[in-house]
């Protein structure tokens, strides 16, 4: 075994024992080894990916010393490293750009606590995208869930607090479905590594035994994983949690954490139950539905909404549908869009939000439209980044969303009874979007307007503006050479099955 | 053409209509092109102002739950769907168990090889008398790991929610004032049964905890059930003594070290043992006799962190709840 | 080369804010040599162009971003790089009344580059970009005074394009599945093996194509973001909202039609009839809102509402003929509706009067530009003589020869909408010159023609109006030529 | 309806208190109420999962007289899960309740859409 | 050849000039001017019309489409009406223009339209005539506007919709006769080679009709009548002498070449198109005449009997009957002169005491004999008393009436013709027996003698002798026509 396929394992427990480190550091050294972490997962997961690349094949590793059904094991594979390399991009960035602002909105004394929640976060992540073993994804979902709360809540006020309750509850209860679930399917198969569990379903199916409990299981992990990426009907909680929690913890739940509800949920379908199997139940028609709902739903939430961060959190509502969507077409190529929308709403998405501190901060802190009027002018870089990120929320060619747009429709097109009303509410989507994003752009560049908040130049705010510029390039990354990129996500895709 | 009609009404029948036409008098511009200016569009900004003010006091008077009837209305509307969808949970899950494999039964698909060879080599591979314990410790210890690290981020939150810190200038928090003088409540000063029977009680309950945590691999424990005996004790002696007394060994300072040093060591010693399975290389911890309590390889040093762990945060949680700090 | 072409005048327009430029005059002259350079750079490629498709970039699976110069884009390539340098000439006398000029001539620059993009696309994913950008670039240039209604305007527009955009993208869509390929083809691409018995969705879906595309177009019932547009400075109307964006969409849908579904496919089914009843309504609809409508601006707006469904009549009869007519009108059109335009932003840049009831007697204090008005209106009318007459004859000509009773109604919807054109327009003219017995002219003493910069521009249109209403037959052959797929 | 229900009583309990943990988490309006559901939750997760653990007529896995016979000793995996299982429901009702904790000093009030509309009214 | 272009090109351009030059020229000069162009123009015509039967193509608009000129006998006939109305009118309204302003707009746009007019009358094919029709229209409607006041801007706006109305109407017939004709050259007999039987043929039938509505517009046919009372008295008097005489005549012109030229006679005859043509000329004819006896605006007066005239004019050529179709020829003359010198009357009247209502008129033959007089003599011409103009050419479309086969109008057409005839006495007459005798209480002391000046009776005076001559030596026309009349017939 080479060297590099250690490196899972290795980001994995860098990032939870970095997360221990920081508990005795004070502030600032505290980011400083969150940073090196999560470069250093960043590097690792790049150097897997190409190393993977060129094998060309998957492996697993064993976390101790037995093998396959009775050890945990991890497992790494293009998409995995994939998104372990792109998840650490947003994080490190993310993190970057709302460095200055986490000042404001969190008391001194626990900055040091947030790093540790973020890396923590960090390799919960990791592991959810590495893991091999349904119980420990389970565990570390629950990782996930509490460090994200944590992230919500660090911000002391009443909204904050009131959303991370929300949160809360509607996790749990996610997380309950989730394990109940997980029993049943434990029950039936006796394993809970994901690969014996795929044989052992695949038996069960060719028996005919079992058939319903196999299903309602199925069903009810899918829904536990669905209320806690906040699909549609399950949602209620997203607008606050986003609304107002501090900026990098925005653009990482938004773009990372339900991210990885989802990432895990693909891991399912694929690895544990089967693509095909899971394409026969009537499971995805009801995700098709509740995401073109939440297409829909979403944006219009969204245009209802007159403060800018929770508008761009209800987007996440809609976008998060997209993704759905993909998934209820029951095709690799939906899967591969959903996947691919998946990267270009996280780098999309925490972009906006690190764009719109930029402009609440120059609107005297107020994220109403009306105090935003102008923001644009005011600070030029945060105003040009906002615009970047709404056309490629839009859908405007050369921006990522474009192609996970043309992705979701190429492959409606190929699903015979979903095919009109995709495309469609595709459409209708995008003129939403448009509404609202665009509606927000002109807003920021109205007037020259209101000279009595300041104006922000370059010299202010270096971090930022690189960071945004940083992201603009990855979105248009995304969106100019998709192919290899797309490319990869079908040979991941691939190699999960 | 008879008169008779007056004039205005005259002028609105069809005949007038027609003979006007007829004669030419019809004109099809005359009041119809250009007439009339078109009013500039304008929007007072005053006016565009107020719109907004009152579109937030609409959305504010919408979550206003006392007064609308709407919200009212998709309040009970929850509550019904929330309850059927309950029943409905609850009859799909007693289908599904119905379905299920009989409680019991020696042969269904959860007995397999999995829990066979758990069994059956548990005791060699391990070296831990508690099949349990060997199987969560060193077969699945990639959960265990993740498991502490879901207590030890619980209390990152609990701390970030409830810890009162001094601010910048080292005054204490506003809301100390206010937890101190309510905490008194709860502080008996001098209770002198409660102290005394602590004073016998907590050392029983201390080494009762600690026996559960060192013999965690022979037996029936481990490190969270003893951890979690002995914050319990430190919770009784707490509350029978106050704050002023623990102090004097327990601080914050004292939680976090212990805490780190007994996460690190977890961490540490895991990662070593995971890199060497995976890399298949040989591990340098012994096994040692399987029943002895020196034995079973990193189960009992492992089950000491936890339990370290567990003790402290079951001590924190309480103090955080309690007034904020230590 | 073509590259070249499309990009520099991107990059002209992002050097004019960066460029240090001393004097007004030097902007100018670097603007306007940037411009007929690259005007001169495309009719010499035009004049010399090869078969070949230029790669620029792929996109996902065979998708790419590629050039190509086939009879339309000539045409449309041609067009815009006409009327490009002589609109800039009247933008610098334009602007000096208007505040941040500079962000002006740098969208007002990058839009050219862009419309040459459109025009230049070989195959639908690179218009469909370009289309994309063209909206974009064109949004701070009708937001450009940041009036609220400008801001309003501009929003309306953003939100009417890209929704547009998003209905022209699923026909898109449908022609990357469906299609042998995304080039551009005369007479489609559609694989019909592939289609086998879904025909109706595949015409709802270019039903839905066609009014995405058509909300540039201005397609009744996506019109009203046109002359609420009209807020912005005239150049811009005149020149974006006359020719390049709203001819884009026309551009887009002909390329629909003809080169990407193919009319063989559409011809005779419901879907023809649809576009075709739409079509026929707009032309009315645009024309009775004109004749309500007393903002100069707007009313020329609504008169080009109707006009570019002159031009989609043309593309929906699905005929060679039918596209000869379109493309006819689609270059003269142009040309006329820039005449007017450029005459309404002389009157408000000379006396900043906007409403049609202000300008009386104005034509004997401003007889140069209410003269090429007059003549513009005349050729809008369709006055034998003028060019309107030509494209109008060639559009009647096409609908009568496609034997569809439909069309027959659409030559009367054309001719109605060239009566309530003479009245709109007619009104105008004879406002400006019969004020009216007793009219007191003291209020306008002062009022004059403006100068050259922004007469030259007029001429020179006014002498084309003439010139192809007098003599058409080449340039009108090469149309014929276009639509036969002869280059 | 399967053969087994009666069989599988224990589940059958495990199912009900789950359903009712999850109707307290839905519907009770004060937070307390909600843990308490919560915990009834888990709690009947982990009966169910012990109840698939146990197998008739047979003790617990704890090597007694180094029998190391599967026939002597129930299932293993189920206990473990539901120690793990244990300490993450024990971190995530600590959670909840300093959540719970922080909002009742702050609005003196268990009740979250009271709570909400407090929030509203302090216009935050 | 390019002689044709003389008349055309010359008058235009003078036109042109005269709007162009910037200052307002003193009123001798402009109307010396105006006058020797009037001349020279006059002679081109007359000797242009030397080149009868060639044909001038010119240039091609598009590839199809030529503009090409010929002069055939139609073309005679009406480009001599023209330029004698032209030139009569043009000396009345030297003196008439007086007191109004602007008058270099009025002589500039009078000597355009005076040259549209004439390339109307040479036009060779449908085309041509068509651009030449619509130039008509817009070159005319600055003499309706010219007064400038807001009945005057209404009335000329009114006559624009109505004129376009009608000429889209004819453009959309154009389009269609364009693609089932092979040519659009003007040539006897039609170049329509569908049968009417055939689907093309009844389509194209509808489209005869959309054409003969939309040129009956112009010649103020029924329903599209309404723009002529309205536009005439807007108008000054000579404009409105040049309107009624010439300009609807361009109406007629254009019924003859489209149905007797491009049609076919054959094609409409016996078709439900010939019958709804004939009805609604002679509802024109009685309604013009009864609209005109109510009305007391002596202008509007004229303007409704020249509805109802023209309408006689049509209905000679909707019989479809040589003689009738001669007759209405005939009328076209007559009634050019008569109405021409009608509407310069009523000119001189409003010129010389400012009335315009016939009842305030009494007595004013008294203080006027001579135009007065005139207006008798023409008056008995218009009402159709031998021996003027009118007699002869009623005569003729009474005959043909008869003789055509047009069932049951055979009757009515000719005893419609003979109502409206009454009317028209009735209409006229009463201005020339009030002017004359006005009555015991007239006051004779205000009476004095106020002929106007010399340059406005001559004209009226030419014009009156022209409607005599025709009337007395019909013959000299009337061999003319017939002979050509046979090959259309």
């Amino acid at each position: 075994m080479d060297f590099v396929c250690n490196f899972p394992f290795f980001s994995i427990l860098i990032s939870l024992f970095s997360g221990t480190i920081c508990s005795v550091l004070p502030e600032k050294a505290a980011k400083a080894v969150n940073r090196i972490v999560i470069a250093a997962v960043g590097v690792m997961s790049g150097i897997l990916l190409l190393y993977l690349l060129g094998t060309g094949e998957s492996f697993v590793y064993w976390m101790g010393h037995f093998p396959a059904p009775w050890g945990n094991e991890i497992r790494a594979g293009i998409l995995e490293a994939g998104m372990a390399l792109f998840f650490c991009i947003i994080m490190y960035l993310s993190m970057a750009g709302g460095a200055h602002k986490l000042f404001d909105e969190v008391e001194e004394s626990k900055h040091n606590l947030y790093y540790i929640l973020i890396n923590l976060l960090l390799s919960s992540l990791l592991a959810l995208v590495y893991t091999n073993d349904m119980f420990t994804a389970y565990v570390f979902v629950e990782i996930n869930t509490i460090s994200a709360c944590g992230l919500i809540m660090i911000r002391q006020v009443g909204r904050t607090i009131e959303a991370a309750v929300r949160y809360m509850i509607m996790s749990l209860l996610g997380s309950g479905l989730f394990l109940f679930g997980l029993c049943i399917m434990y029950d039936l198969t006796g394993h809970l590594l994901m690969s014996n569990i795929k044989e052992s379903v695949a038996l069960l199916i060719q028996s005919g035994e079992y058939q319903i409990p196999l299903i309602v299981s199925v069903a009810l992990m899918c829904i536990g994983l669905c209320i806690k990426s906040a699909l549609f009907p399950f949602h209620a909680w997203l607008p606050d949690a986003y609304g107002y929690s501090t900026v990098s913890s925005a653009a990482i739940l938004s773009s990372l954490v339900s991210k990885g509800y989802i990432f895990l949920l693909i891991k399912i379908i694929y690895r544990v139950i089967g693509f095909e199997i899971f394409n026969n139940t009537r499971i995805i028609d009801v995700l098709f539905v509740f995401g073109l709902l939440g297409m829909i739903f979403g944006s219009l939430s969204a245009i209802k909404e007159n403060d800018i961060r929770r508008m761009i959190a209800y987007s996440s509502v809609a976008q998060i549908g997209y993704i759905y969507m993909g998934f209820g077409m029951g095709t690799q190529a939906g899967m591969v869009a959903s996947v691919f929308h998946i990267l270009s709403h996280a780098a999309t998405k925490s972009l906006l939000f690190i764009a719109a501190i930029g402009l609440t901060e120059v609107s005297g802190g107020s994220r109403k439209f009306i105090d935003l009027t102008g923001a644009g002018y005011r600070n030029k870089w945060a105003g040009v980044a906002f615009t970047a990120g709404s056309l490629s929320m839009v859908g405007v060619p050369l921006f990522s969303g474009f192609i996970s747009k043309l992705l979701f429709a190429q492959a409606a097109v190929q699903v015979e009874g979903k095919m009109l009303a995709a495309l469609i509410v595709l459409g209708i989507s995008t003129v939403l979007n448009a509404i609202y994003f665009m509606k927000t752009v002109i807003r920021i560049y109205a007037t020259t307007g209101d000279t009595s908040y300041p104006c922000i130049t370059f010299k202010d705010m270096k971090v930022h503006a690189i960071v945004l510029l940083f992201f603009i390039v990855l979105n248009i990354i995304l969106g100019v050479s998709s192919q290899p990129i797309v490319n990869m996500i079908e040979q991941g895709l691939a190699m999960f099955a | 053409m008879s008169k008779r009609k007056p004039a205005e009404e005259y002028h609105k029948t069809f005949a007038f209509h027609f003979f006007s036409w007829l004669q030419g008098e019809k004109d099809p511009y005359l009041g119809n092109v250009e007439m009339k200016p078109q009013e500039e569009y304008v929007i007072d900004p005053e006016m565009q102002l107020r719109h907004e003010k009152e579109h937030d006091a609409i959305l504010d008077k919408v979550y206003d739950m006392a007064h609308n009837r709407e919200l009212r209305l998709f309040h009970r509307l929850y509550q019904a769907t929330s309850i059927l969808f309950c029943l409905f949970l609850m009859a799909l899950l007693l289908v599904t168990i119905s379905h299920l494999p009989a409680t019991g039964a020696a042969v269904k698909p959860v007995n397999n090889e999995v829990a066979a060879r758990y069994i059956e080599s548990g005791l060699e591979e391990t070296g831990a008398v508690n099949i349990v314990a060997g199987m969560i410790l060193d077969y699945r210890a990639f959960d265990t790991l993740g498991e502490s690290h879901v207590l030890f981020v619980a209390t990152i939150t609990v701390l970030i929610m409830l810890r009162l810190d001094k601010n910048k200038k080292g005054e204490p928090n506003p809301l100390t004032r206010d937890m101190n003088p309510n905490d008194r409540i709860y502080e008996p000063k001098n209770d002198a049964i409660l102290q005394l029977v602590a004073s016998f009680l907590v050392p029983i309950i201390i080494i009762f905890g600690i026996y559960i945590i060192l013999n965690g691999h022979l037996g029936p424990g481990g490190g969270f059930s003893g951890g979690a005996v002995i914050g319990a004790g430190l919770i009784l002696y707490l509350n029978a003594f106050g704050f002023s007394k623990t102090e004097r060994f327990f601080t914050e300072k004292t939680y976090k070290w212990i805490c780190f040093f007994s996460l690190s060591f977890y961490c540490l010693a895991k990662s070593y043992s995971f890199y060497t399975g995976a890399n298949h290389l040989h591990s340098i911890i012994p096994k040692g006799t399987p029943g002895a309590i020196l034995s079973s390889g990193l189960i009992l040093p492992l089950n000491i962190a936890v339990g370290l762990v567990v003790a402290c945060t079951m001590y924190a949680f309480y103090a955080m709840f309690r007034k904020g700090g230590f | 080369m073509i590259i070249c072409i499309i990009l520099l005048p991107i990059i002209a327009g992002i050097l004019v804010p960066l460029l240090p430029f001393r004097k007004r005059s030097h902007k100018e002259i670097f603007l306007e040599g940037a411009v007929i350079l690259n005007s001169i750079l495309v009719w010499y490629l035009l004049l010399h162009h090869s078969e070949s498709t230029f790669l620029l970039a792929h996109f996902t699976g065979d998708l790419n971003i590629s050039f190509r110069v086939d009879g339309m884009s000539m045409v449309f390539a041609g067009l815009v790089s006409g009327l490009w340098p002589f609109a800039t000439l009247y933008a610098f006398e334009y602007m000096t009344k208007e505040k941040h000029e500079n962000t002006f001539f740098l969208f007002y620059t990058m839009t050219y580059g862009v419309t040459l993009g459109i025009a230049f696309a070989a195959n639908l994913l690179t218009m469909y970009f370009f289309y994309e950008l063209l909206t974009l670039v064109t949004v701070p240039l009708v937001m450009h005074t940041l009036t609220r209604e400008a801001v309003l305007a501009s929003r309306k527009y953003l939100y009417y394009s890209l929704g547009g955009a998003a209905f022209a993208f699923i026909g898109l869509i449908m022609v990357i599945v469906y299609g042998s390929t995304t080039d551009f083809i005369l007479g489609g691409v559609l694989d019909l093996a592939k289609i086998g018995d879904r025909t109706n969705i595949l015409l709802l879906i270019y039903v839905m194509a066609f009014m995405g595309f058509g909300v540039k177009a201005a397609v009744c019932p996506f019109n009203s973001w046109l002359p609420q547009a009209g807020v912005a400075p005239t150049p811009v109307t005149a020149l974006l909202h006359a020719v390049a964006v709203v001819k884009s969409g026309a551009f887009a849908i002909i390329r629909l039609t003809y080169y990407s579904f193919g009319t063989e496919f559409l011809r005779g089914t419901w879907a023809q009839t649809t576009v075709m009843v739409v079509v026929m309504f707009t032309i009315v609809y645009g024309c009775s809102r004109a004749l309500k409508e007393t903002h100069i601006k707007r009313r020329l707006a609504y008169s080009t509402i109707s006009n570019l469904s002159y031009i989609l009549f043309g593309a929906v009869l699905m005929t060679p003929l039918g596209l000869a007519g379109a493309i006819t009108h689609l270059v003269f059109h142009a040309v006329m509706k820039i005449s007017s335009f450029f005459c309404a932003g002389a009157i408000m840049h000379q006396t900043d009067k906007r409403y049609v009831h202000e300008l009386n007697g104005l034509g004997y204090k401003m007889p140069c530009v209410f003269g090429i008005f007059t003549v513009s209106a005349l050729a809008l009318m369709g006055v034998p003589g003028l060019a309107g007459f030509i494209s109008k004859w060639n559009l009647a000509q096409a609908a009568v020869d496609s034997n569809n009773p439909l069309a027959y109604g659409g030559v009367a919807c054309l001719l109605i909408s060239a009566l309530l054109t003479a009245i709109y327009m007619l009104s105008i003219v004879v406002r400006a010159f019969f004020p009216g017995r007793d009219f007191d002219d003291s209020a306008i003493r002062d009022v004059h023609d403006p100068n050259w910069k922004m007469l030259l521009p007029l001429f020179v249109f006014t002498v084309f109006i003439i010139l192809f209403g007098i003599h058409s037959q080449p340039i009108v052959d090469f149309f014929y030529d276009v639509a036969a797929g002869s280059y | 309806m399967g053969p087994n229900l009666w069989i599988n009583y224990g589940e059958a309990v495990a199912a009900i208190l789950f359903c009712i943990g999850f109707t307290n988490l839905l519907l009770q309006t004060n937070l307390i109420k909600k843990i308490i559901g919560l915990n009834i939750m888990d709690s009947a997760i982990y009966l169910f999962l012990a109840e698939k653990g146990y197998i008739a007529g047979r003790t617990a896995p704890i090597v007694t007289d180094g029998i190391t016979s599967v026939e002597a000793y129930i299932n293993p995996i189920p206990s473990g899960l539901v120690l793990t299982g244990i300490v993450v429901s024990v971190s995530v009702s600590a959670l909840m309740l300093s959540l719970t904790i922080r909002l009742y000093i702050r609005y003196h009030s268990l009740d979250l859409d009271e709570i909400a509309a407090q929030l509203k009214k302090e216009g935050r | 050849m390019y002689l044709i272009l003389l008349p055309i090109l010359f008058p235009i351009l003078a036109g042109l000039c005269l709007l162009v030059y910037r200052k307002e020229p003193e009123r001798k000069l402009l109307t010396a001017f105006t006058g020797i162009c009037l001349v020279i123009t006059g002679a081109l015509v007359v000797s242009a019309l030397t080149l009868a039967r060639q044909s001038l193509t010119l240039f091609y608009l598009t590839r199809t489409l030529p503009i090409c000129f010929r002069i055939d006998e139609i073309s005679v006939l009406f480009s001599l009406l023209t330029v004698i109305v032209f030139i009569c009118a043009g000396l009345f309204a030297f003196v008439y223009m007086k007191h109004e302003q602007k008058e270099k707009r009025y002589y500039g746009f009078y000597l355009m339209v005076f040259g549209v007019l004439n390339a109307l009358c040479f036009a060779g094919n449908l085309i041509t005539f068509y651009l030449f029709f619509e130039l008509l229209t817009l070159s005319s409607l600055p003499l309706v506007l010219h007064t400038g006041t807001k009945e005057a801007i209404m009335a000329g706006l009114k006559y624009l919709f109505y004129s376009l109305c009608g000429a889209y109407a004819s453009l959309f017939g154009i389009y269609f006769l364009y693609h089932n004709c092979d040519t659009l050259t003007f040539t006897a007999g039609g170049v329509l080679q569908v049968s009417p039987a055939s689907p093309e043929g009844r389509f194209l039938l509808l489209i005869a009709f959309v054409m003969i509505l939309g040129f009956g517009v112009k010649a103020g046919m029924f329903p599209m009548h309404a723009w002529l009372p309205t536009a005439h008295p807007a108008a000054p008097a000579p404009a409105s002498a040049a309107l009624s005489a010439v300009i609807v005549k361009a109406g007629v012109l254009a019924l003859i070449r489209v149905i007797y030229y491009i049609f076919g006679a054959d094609f409409l005859r016996g078709s439900w198109v010939q019958t709804a043509w004939l009805t609604l000329a002679l509802v024109t004819v009685f309604m013009g005449s009864m609209l005109a006896y109510r009305e007391p605006v002596l202008k509007k007066r004229l303007a409704y009997s020249t509805v109802s005239q023209l309408s006689y004019i049509l209905f000679g050529l909707a019989v479809m009957h040589p003689d009738a179709f001669t007759g209405g020829l005939l009328h076209v003359l007559a009634h050019g002169f008569i109405k021409g010198s009608l509407f310069l009357i009523a000119g001189a009247i409003i010129y010389t005491t400012g009335k315009t209502k016939v009842h305030e008129l009494r007595g004013i033959g008294k203080e006027m004999p001579l135009t007065m007089w005139c207006y008798t003599i023409v008056s008995l011409g218009l009402i159709g008393i031998p021996p003027t103009g009118g007699f002869v050419s009623k005569w003729y479309l009474a005959i043909g009436g008869l003789a055509g086969d047009i069932g049951i109008f055979r009757y009515i057409g000719p005893i419609v013709l003979l109502i409206s005839a009454l009317l028209t006495a009735g209409y006229l007459l009463p201005l020339t027996i009030q002017g004359f005798f006005p009555g015991a209480d007239y006051d004779y002391n205000t009476l004095q003698k106020r002929e106007p000046a010399r340059l406005m009776t001559i004209p009226i005076l030419f014009m009156t002798i022209l409607s005599v001559i025709v009337g007395l030596f019909p013959n000299i026309i009337t061999d003319y026509l017939t002979e050509f009349v046979s090959t259309l017939l």
